[in-house]
């Protein structure tokens, strides 16, 4: 059972991300690839307060959220000036500069020993132990997120973000301030991000910095992209399939030497299917063009 | 690899069935071993080689020589790809839905994400990692000595022959990290200079501007560190190719993996390194025949962890796992593929390093 | 102040490899708009060719280098006519060709890993030749991938100015509203570009397995890295990503001068990331201030 | 008082100079076209009014602000409305999305988004009202719900206009509007237009190759060719200089039946 409740909190905290991702690159056609080194700047701030200081899982959130919107802030201050390729390039550059100072800042991460010991999540001095209840924490809090997201997308700021997404010049010509927007729901979804990383410090009491590499932002897209940009259920399937999908063939005997790659090789041919004959995934309502 | 796949395959049948019919009578259960452990990425094949098949071939001669008690020995293998993430899914998979004995398991990101499980489920943990973390818990053991003493090994050798200019780069992984800051403290307590200290990614292939740096300091003796033979062999044709070569180069067991020599030649000659000693004897009755190549360290640690946890079930007379761990912790003469070995009552082994050289041509030779 | 030169010496040796696979990808990315991330693939693909046709197949050098630049052209056709040319005609834009590509890249790595396993393959060992300048060296393959960047590089720009098809290749370049005017004649184009942009993938990797042999992953890590380098020259001018490329192979070997080489990475991508937000458009890149309008 | 001045316009691309020295007023309330041949830089005019492109030269006023040292939103935030040749609708967007588009409300601001009090409501709920009202007058109000690619090309162009619309402009730039519209449509957007300067008090630009249309509606033409503005007046004084356009634009631009 508790390997079902595992598989559950890890599907709630990709969703978030997933759902942060389609904030952002769904929405507003930011394809961020520093994703992942923003869920661990959350991950990392959060785990530190609550490793030195002792404090519960709101503050240690507030703080997680500080310091990833804060890096968020300054990723885009760079990258939304950026054409549509070079914003990759430049989050590939900022995720870079992240990962290192995950491995190089010893005295707040440890390195690439990692943070260990990070405290079960406390609310106001009520632990919620792991498992099922803090896989209801995490769907509480998905939840919350999911809801934030569609009340941004559903207002006239859901539909400025697709304006840009759609044609900036034209969208910039109809009075919408394209940077300024772009940033505005970049650190946004880093926030998101944040709150899930958060989420995954508590769930694994561990962080070190291969958890944040790239092959974690490519799995989030491949999750968004399999779901479907634009929409809600799309970020709550997707991540199910790709979370569910290769712990199904743990159970079929196909759990050799190689698997990982048999995996990856996978996501890849579903990547070009996906673009090829199915651009807007199973419940997405844009198609990536 | 299509052996390892086949027999992979054939063993998550035997998990497989064995999974069905566990409501058999209590002493013909199997004992389950989990092996939570890396069968994908860059690290794959070297962890296959001196990992995953050795601890397999332990429980496979377990079960030859009647199993443990009579009972059955299984072992399942899971990939961890070496990520926290997935090693906590394995450890819940591994505890909840196969019920295994033991976890066995490295490296050290999946290491301490089964440990909190592992602890909860009060199911030990024994691991070849290098993290002391896996020490300081109730339920852990590390059957590989811990990174610490790897770099007061390399201190050792240093000191004793007088170097005073030493220089050192290491790789940017834990063990590496920790071995080197434990090298490098305990060269300062006896006032030996370390002239350059340089780091490198973990998958990096281009070391020159490291080299560089190391080379203008000018050491009587190099520091290595390298988790990969490939990366070792880089490095050495890297320092040729700069035109650098100290009169001493110091590294770990690593480096006797057939792809340092493959990529660098004759440049491994003269190399010194540290070694966990295997048992030659053992290496040529019971791995070689078997697996069509030589143990290092790592694969015979891995062979005697599973063998020793065994034995020492077998001994305890009982399936408390508290009482089989202290059985094992406090096991005396057990003779293993690395030689007579033990915990001595810590849960840490006892296994001493050994310095080795790198013989002209190929093969290694101890040095006195 | 030897020591400084020797990084900069490495830097302009790395430089060379990136060189060769930046042009390749800004030649595509000019001409076909793709994001080509699948150049990695082509890159280890080319790499894997190569050691089989040397180290199994016993081919002399002669033979095998053609023979790998050939065949790697062919795998560049086959990516556009395979993949992209269908993706195109199903409507698909530049971001969904760019995830193809991505998924192409990510497939062929792992095709790899599990045809190959992930050991490192080489066709020789031992340390290159090394001629030495005073206190500073440097590898004969090193000289010669420079040589082979600057020579290759001249060679393209002369046929991109000097032949009809060349001229063809930059016409789409410039004025990308002319692909579905000239229709057929830009596919065949396309085609052309690929092979060209593969073409030059294959010698970096021939360079590369000389050097360091061949590994699955190797395409992921220096796609991305050539993709910078076209960031730091700029946009839409290929010399610009010929100098891109030694500049941030120096960048990388400067980012230790003077620092722990711990922050070599995050040194390197930080000087990258002060660059672009200081000149967005690259060194040689015209500011535009229509885009896509 | 003139609402726009055009103040000795320059624009240049490398060598090649694409305006000189252009330089017009427009008085508030009327329409203006501007003719010329291909490449003579009318789109340019606009492109630099709407802040698309930086002058290398001269400046831009309107209403006593100064454009061309705004951004291109801050200037449609000054109520100035643009469409384009293309239509360039957001393909991916429904109708009655691509008209909200041009609507800038508090509840474009993620904060409001989010807590939407009773005045961001409000706004929101005048503005669904009022574009549904643009577009039903427009012809497109049982398509709301429709993607907008699923549209033919001049019904494209009715949602282009609407989406401009839907920002409550005073000054329209217009980029050939009457480009792939039957006769009939045309004359429905002639009417509009006047309806717009007469009742609503907006003041129009036109950049138009139908001279029928430019005759017919236009308070002031300015003739623009090769970058410089050539000749200027009313329609009817351009209308009698038909010999002079002749020469400049070939027949296609002269009137076949005044």
């Amino acid at each position: 059972m508790g390997y079902l409740v595992t598989l559950l909190t890890i599907i709630c905290i990709y969703t978030m991300l997933t759902a942060s991702m389609d904030l952002i690159l769904g929405y507003a056609g930011l394809f961020s690839f520093v994703h992942a080194a923003l869920c661990g700047v959350g991950a990392y701030s959060a785990a530190f307060v609550m490793l030195k200081l002792g404090w519960g899982f709101v503050p240690s959130a507030l703080v997680a959220f500080a310091a990833t919107a804060l890096v968020a802030q300054a990723t885009a201050m760079i990258t939304v000036r950026l054409d549509e390729h070079y914003f990759i390039l430049g989050t590939f550059c900022v995720g870079n500069v992240i990962l290192s100072i995950f491995e190089n800042w010893t005295d707040v991460t440890n390195g690439t020993s990692g943070l260990y010991g990070i405290p079960v999540a406390s609310l106001f001095g009520w632990t919620i132990a792991p498992g099922a209840p803090y896989l209801v924490f995490c769907v509480a809090l998905t939840a919350m997120v999911l809801a934030v997201k569609w009340r941004l997308v559903s207002a006239p700021f859901g539909i400025a973000l697709q304006a840009i997404r759609e044609d900036e010049i034209v969208a910039a010509v109809l009075g919408h301030h394209v940077r300024h927007v772009r940033t505005v729901v970049f650190v946004i979804g880093a926030a998101m991000t944040a709150l899930a990383g958060v989420l995954l410090a508590c769930y694994l009491r561990y962080l070190d910095p291969t958890s944040f590499d790239f092959p974690f932002t490519i799995l989030i897209w491949a999750a968004l992209f399999v779901g479907g940009s634009v929409g809600t259920v799309g970020t709550v399937v997707g991540p199910a399939i790709l979370v569910l999908f290769p712990e199904a063939l743990r159970f079929v005997g196909l759990s050799g030497p190689h698997v990982a790659n048999v995996q990856q090789a996978l996501y890849g041919i579903l990547l070009i299917l996906l673009m090829m004959f199915r651009p807007q995934g199973f419940f997405g309502h844009h198609s990536v063009r | 690899m299509k052996i390892m796949t086949g027999s992979g395959i054939a063993l998550c049948v035997v998990a497989a069935l064995s999974t069905t019919t566990i409501a058999a009578a209590e002493d013909t259960t199997p004992i389950k071993i989990g092996l939570s452990q890396i069968a994908s990425g860059v690290a794959a094949d070297y962890w296959s080689r001196q990992v995953n098949k050795p601890a397999l071939l332990a429980i496979d001669d377990a079960n030859k020589n009647g199993g443990v008690n009579g009972r059955k020995v299984v072992g399942i293998l899971e990939d961890n790809q070496g990520l926290a993430t997935t090693g906590a899914a394995v450890a819940h998979k591994l505890i909840e839905i196969d019920h295994v004995n033991m976890i066995f398991v490295a490296p050290t990101p999946a290491v301490l994400a089964t440990l909190p499980i592992a602890e909860t489920a009060e199911v030990p943990v024994i691991s070849t990692s290098i993290s002391p973390k896996v020490a300081q818990s109730p339920w852990g053991a590390l059957a590989q000595p811990p990174a610490d003493r790897q770099g007061e090994a390399y201190a050792k050798f240093v000191i004793a022959h007088h170097f005073q200019r030493v220089a050192d780069l290491t790789g940017q992984s834990d063990s590496d990290t920790i071995a080197s800051n434990a090298f490098k403290s305990a060269l300062t307590k006896a006032g030996i200079k370390i002239v350059d200290a340089e780091t490198y990614e973990v998958n990096a292939q281009d070391f020159t501007a490291q080299l560089t740096k190391i080379r203008a300091s000018n050491p009587d003796c190099f520091l290595i560190q390298s988790l990969s033979g490939a990366t070792y062999g880089f490095i050495l044709k890297q320092m040729a190719q700069l035109g650098f070569r100290p009169p001493t180069i110091l590294t770990y067991y690593q480096i006797a993996d057939p792809q340092t020599r493959k990529l660098a030649g004759d440049l491994v000659d003269g190399v010194y390194f540290i070694e966990i000693p295997v048992d030659p004897e053992w290496n040529a009755r019971v791995f070689r025949p078997r697996m069509g190549y030589d143990a290092d360290g790592n694969g015979a640690l891995a062979y005697d962890a599973i063998a020793l946890y065994l034995d020492a079930y077998a001994k305890s007379g009982t399936d408390d796992p508290k009482k089989i761990r202290e059985t094992m912790l406090n096991y005396q003469g057990y003779k293993g593929a690395v030689g007579a070995w033990g915990y001595n009552g810590q849960p840490v082994t006892q296994v001493q390093y050994r310095v080795s050289r790198m013989k002209p041509g190929g093969g290694t030779e101890v040095v006195p | 102040m030897s020591e400084l030169a020797q990084l900069v010496l490495n830097g302009l040796a790395n430089g060379a490899v990136y060189a060769l696979m930046a042009v390749g990808f800004a030649i595509v990315f000019n001409a076909t708009h793709v994001f080509h991330l699948a150049h990695g693939a082509v890159l280890t693909f080319a790499a894997y060719c190569f050691y089989l046709l040397v180290a199994v197949a016993g081919l002399n050098l002669y033979l095998a280098v053609p023979a790998t630049v050939a065949l790697s052209a062919l795998f560049g056709c086959f990516i556009e006519l395979g993949i992209y040319a269908p993706l195109r005609a199903r409507g698909a834009g530049s971001a969904g060709l760019m995830i193809a590509s991505l998924g192409f890249l990510l497939l062929c790595q792992n095709i790899f890993a599990i045809v190959f396993s992930t050991d490192v393959l080489t066709i020789r060992s031992g340390g290159l030749a090394i001629f030495e300048l005073g206190p500073l060296t440097v590898t004969s393959l090193h000289l010669a991938d420079g040589v082979v960047a600057i020579v290759v590089f001249l060679a393209l720009q002369a046929f991109l100015t000097r032949t009809q098809h060349g001229r063809a290749i930059r016409a789409l370049a410039d004025n990308p509203q002319l692909a579905p005017v000239v229709g057929i004649e830009a596919r065949r184009t396309y085609v052309m570009v690929m092979a060209i942009g593969s073409g030059l993938a294959s010698i970096a990797a021939v360079l590369l397995t000389w050097d360091l042999g061949v590994q699955p992953a190797m395409g992921f890590l220096i796609v991305f890295f050539s993709a910078v380098a076209v960031a730091i020259g700029g946009h839409g001018y290929l010399p610009g990503a010929l100098v891109g490329a030694f500049v941030f192979g120096v960048l990388q070997q400067l980012a230790t001068w003077q620092l722990d080489s711990r922050w070599q990475n995050g040194v390197t991508f930080a000087a990258v990331l002060v660059f672009l937000a200081l000149r967005p458009q690259g060194i040689f890149g015209a500011r535009l201030n229509v885009r896509k309008a | 008082m003139p609402i726009l001045e055009v103040k000795s316009l320059d624009l240049s691309f490398g060598g090649l100079r694409v305006l000189q020295n252009v330089s017009f007023a427009v008085e508030a309330r009327t329409i203006t076209s501007l003719v010329g041949p291909n490449g003579a830089g009318k789109t340019s005019v606009f492109n630099v009014i709407s802040r698309l492109l930086k002058p290398s030269g001269g400046e831009v006023w309107f209403d006593g602000t100064r454009l061309d040292t705004l951004r291109a939103d801050q200037v449609a935030r000054c109520g100035i409305g643009r469409m384009f040749q293309d239509p360039r609708i957001f393909a991916g967007l429904t109708v009655f999305e691509n008209a909200m588009s041009g609507t800038r409300l508090r509840a474009n601001h993620p904060w409001h988004a989010l807590v939407r009090d009773r005045a961001t409501r409000r706004e929101w709920d005048d503005a669904e009202v009022r574009v549904r009202a643009i577009l039903g007058d427009l012809g497109l109000g049982g398509r709301l719900d429709d993607k907008a690619e699923s549209l033919s090309f001049a019904e494209q162009r009715f949602l282009s206009f609407a989406r401009c619309l839907a920002a409550e402009p005073r000054l329209l730039l217009l980029d050939e509007p009457t480009v792939g519209l039957d006769g009939q449509s045309i004359g429905g957007l002639i009417e509009r237009m006047r309806r717009l300067v007469d009742r609503h008090g907006i003041t129009i630009i036109l950049v138009e190759h139908n001279m029928d249309v430019v005759l017919g509606i236009s308070d002031r033409v300015h003739l623009l060719v090769q970058g410089e503005v050539v000749a200027s007046g009313s329609a009817g004084e351009i209308r009698q200089h038909a010999k002079m356009i002749e020469a400049y634009l070939g027949d296609r631009y002269v009137a076949a039946d005044p």
